[in-house]
């Protein structure tokens, strides 16, 4: 009894239509005008978020119990049996399939939800761009890799969106690869999401070893039993005892599996390549690493929840390296005077929100938070294009201010997001952020503190911008001044939407202590059930309506607390942040050296890297050429000067014996062989001659 | 008419006979060339009699048509004056002239005695075409069924050796291969 | 030896009628090669808007004998280094190639030598063939280098033509089931002519021969502006006489054959049909009309001997309407009636073929060497050889079809590769490697 | 009628004097030439037989020779012409090249 409808059915076209356009613009784009392009790309886009809306919508339709489609499209890795590490013979096949289920349902309307409008706001400003469709051809190629991954209904085929994402990430940082810093923070975005999909590989090979399968689930499959799923191996393996809730096995596949994801979703201490990734268009900022494809380390963990939540221990990890990623990265955000890196950081800041929401067990809250976020974050990055196209490319808020009423809708809709990261009720982001602190309270008071402190440096670092950017007196150059102007329709259109979603994004999951019902976390339910009814009652748990009361109101006025603040320093007191830095200098410029981390990793793992090739280097040219290869010269030399002597008196010693007794035996024989035509048809004829008297002298 | 008929033959036998020797001992190759294309029509005429009368066309338009106008070409693509000035014979003229000799009388030993030989077919004096011989005619249409019928496969390989050789031909007179 | 001359007469007796057509035909084709030459200059000459010969006898129809009188009492050179037996026999076998090839060909039912020859058209293409080597050991012969570039010129075009022309009277062949002359035109008298049957093998082999004779738009051997006169460039007198004597007769022979494989041969047009049987009036009434034009023109004449010469010829033609006549109205004569009728309708369809070569001449520039091989070569064997295989395929088809059906459609074939073939030729630009040969 | 005899006389004189001339020629287009002669001879030798037999199948096989003759004498002929383009001479005593 699975759901079925026209879309449903078809949701496997979902991820080709980007397919399609990508390999058109990839192919021939060079030859299209700026006008198809767009019409093509942006329509493919469209295309997929109609099919994605029109699945979802009738998958909603269906009966909460029934809410899964799974499709196998055909057999692409059919490995054969194996042994698991349990004994059990399985026969490992890796589909190329689709699964559509509440979570990816979420995760499909995110991504070509927000991918649509980012794409209709990079028509106006990648409009006077070079290279105008190699931009939307790898855009597409990044839809499809990520719908991919979001749709993928096995742990390898989403790896090949995690890696196709990385690919496209890679190629549109290096957007500008004249510039030597873009190139450059492509190399080390791809480079560090190496080491990380290092871990994520062995964890796929682990829990391949293990449950020997890598289906998510059988569930929506046309005979369940037939198929294998990650949740059903589990559950199994449970109930047979050859697998414990907390197993140290289950609890290293997790964390590897989480390395993947630390790598992806920019988690300490992989973080480093985000700033950097900075240097790519301002949308693919907004897209690429924003909105979707840095939570795709969330959606792994969360779509991995059966298993996390069978090691505790793992899940405790993730939670606090999400916390202290999400403090870590706010205080960074405090001094950076980048537009763009600091909503870098503020990114990373809240990727470590969701991943503290996921480490509590709130998986529904944290992927709610990367909903909510996807949408004002994508905002503040759009709008932060907005600015900088308006002031003529420039990035640093030192050099902006009072651009409240030059560019009004891009200023509003800035507004609106800021205090949506901020978390001023009613807006979406307090409803998220609420919610995840919450049950970080219920579960440790002290990361909650965490969170608490980071919601308040959120808040200020937040205004800071706004305050830096939009009030106070203009510090724009007087050149760019006489430009500003308001983007074209193309960009505001989308930001007003973005601003729109951010208001009431947050409302589907109005919590229960104000009234709502928290429709999102029942709808998401079925899938963040876990393997065993038993640790997925240890999941849902509730707190009181009293204590729930003070904690949003603690946090609101922290945040207010930080608005405040943050008013006080750069719009009344513009003289009080010299003063701060100059009293604590050395906290300012370990702030501002962003804790030195990037020339630590330098000194730890770079310049390591390096030394250890030229160690190898010069074992290279002492050991390997000198004694092995010259050695082994030298003895072939005088291998071979024996070999001579042998082969000039003995070998062509005998050969010229045998050739000297031949030629003086043939001596004889020689002048038969004239070489001339006519003597040997002479011999012809007296061969007959001499045939016929044999003849003759038989028959008689 | 038995007369004249033997006349004929006589005549043509001696044109082709006298000819042939001339082919071989003139100096110049055209000449030899034209004496040949003598030698051939004189066959072409014994044909005729024999009641060949395709292979007496076939002799004419291909052999003294065909062959030998390629000879001609080539003798005058190739004569060197030089040529005619040198020395016509080889070394090994005496020795080849007896063995041939030797050749000659045992064949002709043979055609002389085949008839005594029991079992060894009709001997020397047997008409060539007794009274109850069949008459090959008509005959162009005799050798054409023939020659398409139990013989088709071997025409078929004749055509295909024509082809090699047509392009063997073109590949060894070009210029640069 | 008495018995061999017994035998010679009794081979005469039995062969009397061939003999005696043999002889006539030897004495006569001079006379007619040498009245082709004037026609030739006359037709020229109308063309051109000129009177042509006109000073020796009326209308210069006494030219030719002055011309062969001329040539007989020339100096006979022979070149110095020239190698005197070749250059000898070089003339006399162009000119037995072509006088024997008329032996097999057949004037009018009966009006042939070689009579029950069953190789009958194959026989013509073969003697005529031997013709190549009066050319090339004429050229070689001379010792000159414009005689033997000549030569060798018109060697190769003879052998290139000779494939085209004898694929083109395959197609003939096959319509007719034979290769005797009797038979092939017998094979006509039923249906159409094969020149409607075989419309593209016709058109294949007037060209062909008419590149075989030598003669314009063909005529590089002889290229007065190029090789001065080919192979003839050292021949004089009488031996260039024979040369030329060899090039008309050819032009006969290609004519005869073209005649009999696709012109019907000696039938009047339209043999089976019964009431056009009033077209057998028609010769004698034409031959009157000659007779009565000349006897007008008599009196116009200048000088009393060309008044007698004009009145011979009128009364040689009332003869000739006599002899048409003849079987027609007298019965003692009918038997004749065939070999009469024959020979005139024959020599009618002969006379407009050599006509078409005359009218070629006079209209059509030379051709460069190299488009003379391609032309051979790429077109000409090519269609020709596909004709060959259309025709077969529509005499396999005609089984169930309609021959009319089955022979359109094999023919529209053809014609749609020769167009491919023409087209295919005008694209290649590279010099043909024929061309190389000479 | 003639006796067979006569033509395998006639074959046989055709037959030797063609030997003669490709074992004591030095040009090598008379070698050829002979060649065809010996052919020739063998022509004779199979329509007389047809004759004698009644039978059209010696005629037949003396068109493939004629055929054969035909090939031999094109490729003969070519390599003449590649071997005289080469070495300018037509002599078979010089053409030695087989002997090193």
């Amino acid at each position: 009894m699975t759901p079925s409808g026209y879309f449903l059915d078809h949701v496997w076209l979902v991820p080709l239509f980007p397919l399609f356009t990508a390999a058109l613009m990839l192919l021939a784009g060079r030859r299209l005008r700026n006008g198809a392009v767009s019409a093509l790309c942006v329509g493919s886009v469209a295309a997929s978020f109609v099919f994605a809306a029109g699945a979802v919508l009738q998958l909603v339709a269906a009966d909460p119990a029934q809410r899964v489609k799974q499709m196998i499209l055909f057999a692409w890795v059919p490995a054969g049996p194996m042994h698991t590490a349990a004994g059990r013979l399985v026969d490992f096949v890796a589909d190329w399939g689709v699964l559509l289920d509440p979570l990816s349902s979420v995760m499909v309307l995110v991504v070509t939800g927000v991918g649509l409008l980012i794409h209709i706001y990079s028509i106006g400003y990648m409009g006077h761009e070079g290279g105008y469709y190699r931009f939307f051809g790898y855009m597409n190629l990044f839809m499809f890799s990520m719908l991919t991954l979001v749709l993928a209904n096995n742990l390898l085929l989403l790896f090949v969106g995690w890696e196709g994402v990385g690919l496209c990430s890679y190629l549109l940082i290096g957007f500008y690869f004249l510039r030597r810093s873009a190139a450059d923070a492509g190399k080390k975005a791809f480079i560090v999401n190496r080491v990380g999909d290092t871990g994520f590989l062995l964890g796929v090979f682990l829990l391949v070893a293990t449950l020997g399968t890598v289906r998510f689930t059988s569930a929506g499959l046309p005979v369940p039993s037939a198929y294998s799923g990650i949740a059903q191996a589990l559950a199994a393996g449970i109930e047979s005892h050859a697998l414990a809730a907390g197993a140290p096995v289950l609890t290293a596949i997790a964390l590897l599996l989480f390395v993947g994801a630390t790598g992806k979703s920019a988690q300490l201490p992989l973080y480093v390549w985000l700033p950097d990734a900075m240097e790519g268009p301002t949308p693919v900022s907004a897209l690429i690493h924003a909105a979707t494809m840095v939570t795709a380390g969330v959606y792994m963990v969360a779509r991995m929840n059966a298993l996390y939540q069978l090691a505790p221990l793992a899940l405790e990890v993730v939670a606090v390296v999400g916390a202290a990623t999400a403090i870590f990265a706010a205080t960074l955000g405090l001094a950076q005077n980048d537009i763009k890196r600091v909503l870098a950081y503020s990114t990373i800041s809240q990727l470590g929100y969701m991943f503290l929401a996921l480490g509590v067990g709130a998986f529904a809250a944290g992927i709610f938070h990367l909903m909510t976020h996807a949408f004002f974050k994508a905002l503040l990055f759009l709008g932060s294009g907005s600015v900088i196209h308006a002031v003529s490319g420039e990035q640093d808020m030192r050099k902006m201010g009072a651009l409240w009423s030059r560019i009004p809708t891009t200023a509003k809709t800035f507004l609106i997001a800021a205090l949506a990261i901020a978390g001023i009720p009613p807006l979406a982001g307090f409803v998220s952020k609420d919610e995840i602190l919450g049950k970080a309270f219920e579960h440790s008071p002290l990361l909650w503190l965490v969170g608490f402190v980071t919601a308040g440096l959120t808040a200020f670092y937040m205004f800071r911008l706004v305050n830096m950017t939009f009030f106070g007196t203009s510090r724009v150059d007087p050149e760019a001044a006489r430009h500003i102007h308001e983007s074209p329709r193309s960009m505001t259109m989308p930001l007003v939407i973005l601003a729109a979603l951010s208001v009431i994004g947050g409302w589907i999951g109005w919590p229960v202590a104000l009234g709502g019902v928290n429709r999102f976390e029942r709808f998401l339910e079925p899938v963040t059930r876990g393997a065993t009814p038993e640790t997925a009652a240890e999941g849902v748990a509730h707190h009181t309506m009293a204590g729930g009361y003070a904690l949003m109101a603690v946090s609101v006025g922290i945040a207010l607390a930080g608005i405040w603040l943050a008013y006080a320093f750069y719009i009344r007191r513009r003289e009080l942040p010299g003063r701060v830095a100059a009293s604590w200098p050395r906290l300012y410029r370990l702030l501002y050296r962003k804790y030195y981390v990037d020339e630590v990793y330098d000194a730890m793992f770079v310049n390591r890297t390096k030394d250890l090739g030229t160690a190898l280097g010069a074992f290279d040219a002492g050991v390997v050429d000198g004694l092995g290869v010259d050695g082994a010269g030298w003895l072939t030399r005088a291998t071979s000067r024996l070999s001579i002597w042998w082969d000039t008196w003995i070998v062509d010693g005998l050969v010229n014996v045998v050739g000297r007794a031949v030629r003086a035996l043939s001596y004889p024989v020689r002048w038969v062989q004239t070489g001339v035509v006519s003597s040997y048809a002479l011999f012809i004829v007296l061969g007959i001659v001499l045939g016929i008297v044999l003849l003759g002298y038989r028959l008689h | 008419m038995h007369l004249l008929d033997k006349a004929l033959f006589y005549v043509f036998a001696g044109v082709a006979v006298i000819s042939a020797v001339l082919v071989v001992t003139r100096r110049n190759a055209v000449h030899s060339a034209i004496f040949l294309i003598t030698a051939l029509l004189a066959t072409a005429g014994i044909f005729l009699q024999l009641q060949a009368e395709f292979l007496f066309i076939v002799q004419v338009i291909l052999y003294a048509g065909g062959i030998m106008v390629l000879f001609v070409f080539v003798i005058m693509l190739v004569n060197l004056d030089v040529a005619l000035r040198q020395v016509q014979f080889n070394r090994q003229k005496w020795v080849a002239g007896i063995v041939v000799l030797a050749l000659a009388a045992q064949l002709g030993l043979v055609i002389w005695t085949a008839g005594r030989i029991p079992g060894a077919g009709p001997g020397p004096n047997a008409a060539a075409s007794p009274a109850p011989a069949p008459q090959l005619q008509p005959n162009a249409e005799m050798v054409a069924r023939s020659l398409f019928g139990p013989y088709v496969l071997p025409l078929e390989i004749a055509s295909v050796l024509l082809l090699v050789a047509m392009i063997g031909a073109v590949v060894m007179a070009k210029r640069k291969v | 030896m008495q018995e061999l001359v017994h035998g010679l007469t009794q081979f005469a007796r039995m062969n009397a009628g061939p003999l005696a057509f043999a002889v006539v035909l030897v004495a006569l084709l001079p006379l007619m090669a040498g009245y082709l030459v004037l026609l030739e200059r006359k037709i020229m000459a109308d063309m051109q808007v000129r009177l042509g010969p006109m000073r020796v006898g009326p209308h210069g129809l006494l030219q030719p004998i002055a011309d062969a009188l001329k040539l007989l009492i020339k100096e006979d050179i022979i070149p110095e280094n020239a190698d005197l037996l070749v250059f000898w026999v070089a003339p006399a076998t162009s000119v037995m190639a072509a006088m024997t090839a008329l032996a097999a060909i057949a004037f009018g039912p009966g009006l042939q030598v070689a009579r029950d020859l069953n190789v009958g058209i194959l026989f013509v293409v073969g003697v005529s063939s031997l013709g190549i080597f009066g050319i090339v050991l004429g050229g070689w012969a001379s010792n000159s280098h414009y005689s033997l570039l000549g030569a060798l010129r018109s060697s190769a075009q003879l052998v290139s033509y000779e494939t085209a022309a004898g694929m083109a009277m395959v197609s003939g062949l096959l319509l007719a089931g034979t290769l005797q002359i009797r038979g092939i035109v017998e094979a006509q008298r039923g249906h159409w002519w094969f020149i409607c049957y075989a419309p593209v093998g016709f058109f294949t082999y007037l060209v062909a021969s008419v590149a075989e004779t030598n003669r314009a738009p063909f005529d590089l051997p002889e290229a007065e502006s190029e090789l001065v006169a080919g192979y003839m460039t050292e021949y004089s007198g009488f031996r260039w006489a024979l040369y030329f004597l060899s090039e008309y007769t050819n032009m006969i022979v290609v004519a005869s054959v073209a005649t009999t494989l696709f012109l019907g041969g000696w039938l009047r047009p339209f043999a089976s049909v019964r009431w056009l049987g009033f077209l057998d009036y028609l010769p004698p009434l034409l031959m009157l009309a000659v007779t009565a034009y000349c006897l007008v023109r008599v009196p116009q004449q200048p000088v009393a001997v060309q008044k007698w010469f004009l009145l011979a010829v009128a009364g040689c033609c009332a003869l000739g309407a006599g002899m048409l006549a003849a079987p027609l109205a007298l019965a003692p004569a009918k038997p004749y009636f065939a070999a009469v009728h024959g020979c005139f309708w024959f020599l009618l369809k002969v006379s407009a073929y050599i006509y078409v070569f005359l009218w070629l001449r006079f209209t059509l520039p030379r051709y460069r060497f190299d488009q003379l091989m391609r032309l051979g070569w790429q077109f000409l064997i090519p269609v020709s050889i596909v004709n060959v295989l259309g025709l077969g395929v529509a005499l396999a088809l005609a089984d169930r079809w309609p021959l009319w059906a089955s022979l359109a459609v094999t023919t529209l074939a053809t014609l749609l590769i020769a167009a491919y073939l023409v087209r295919a030729g005008g694209r290649s630009t590279g010099e043909p490697a024929a061309a190389g040969k000479a | 009628m003639i006796p067979i005899g006569h033509y395998l006389f006639l074959s046989l004189a055709l037959f030797i004097i063609g030997v003669i001339g490709v074992l004591t020629r030095r040009n090598v287009i008379i070698i050829l030439m002979s060649i065809e002669l010996i052919l020739n001879a063998v022509n004779i030798n199979l329509v007389a037989f047809a004759r004698l037999f009644g039978d059209v199948a010696g005629q037949v096989f003396a068109i493939f020779i004629i055929t054969d003759a035909a090939a031999e004498a094109a490729v003969g002929l070519g390599i003449i012409i590649a071997f005289f383009r080469n070495r300018e001479t037509v002599l078979s005593d010089e053409m030695d090249m087989l002997k090193w």
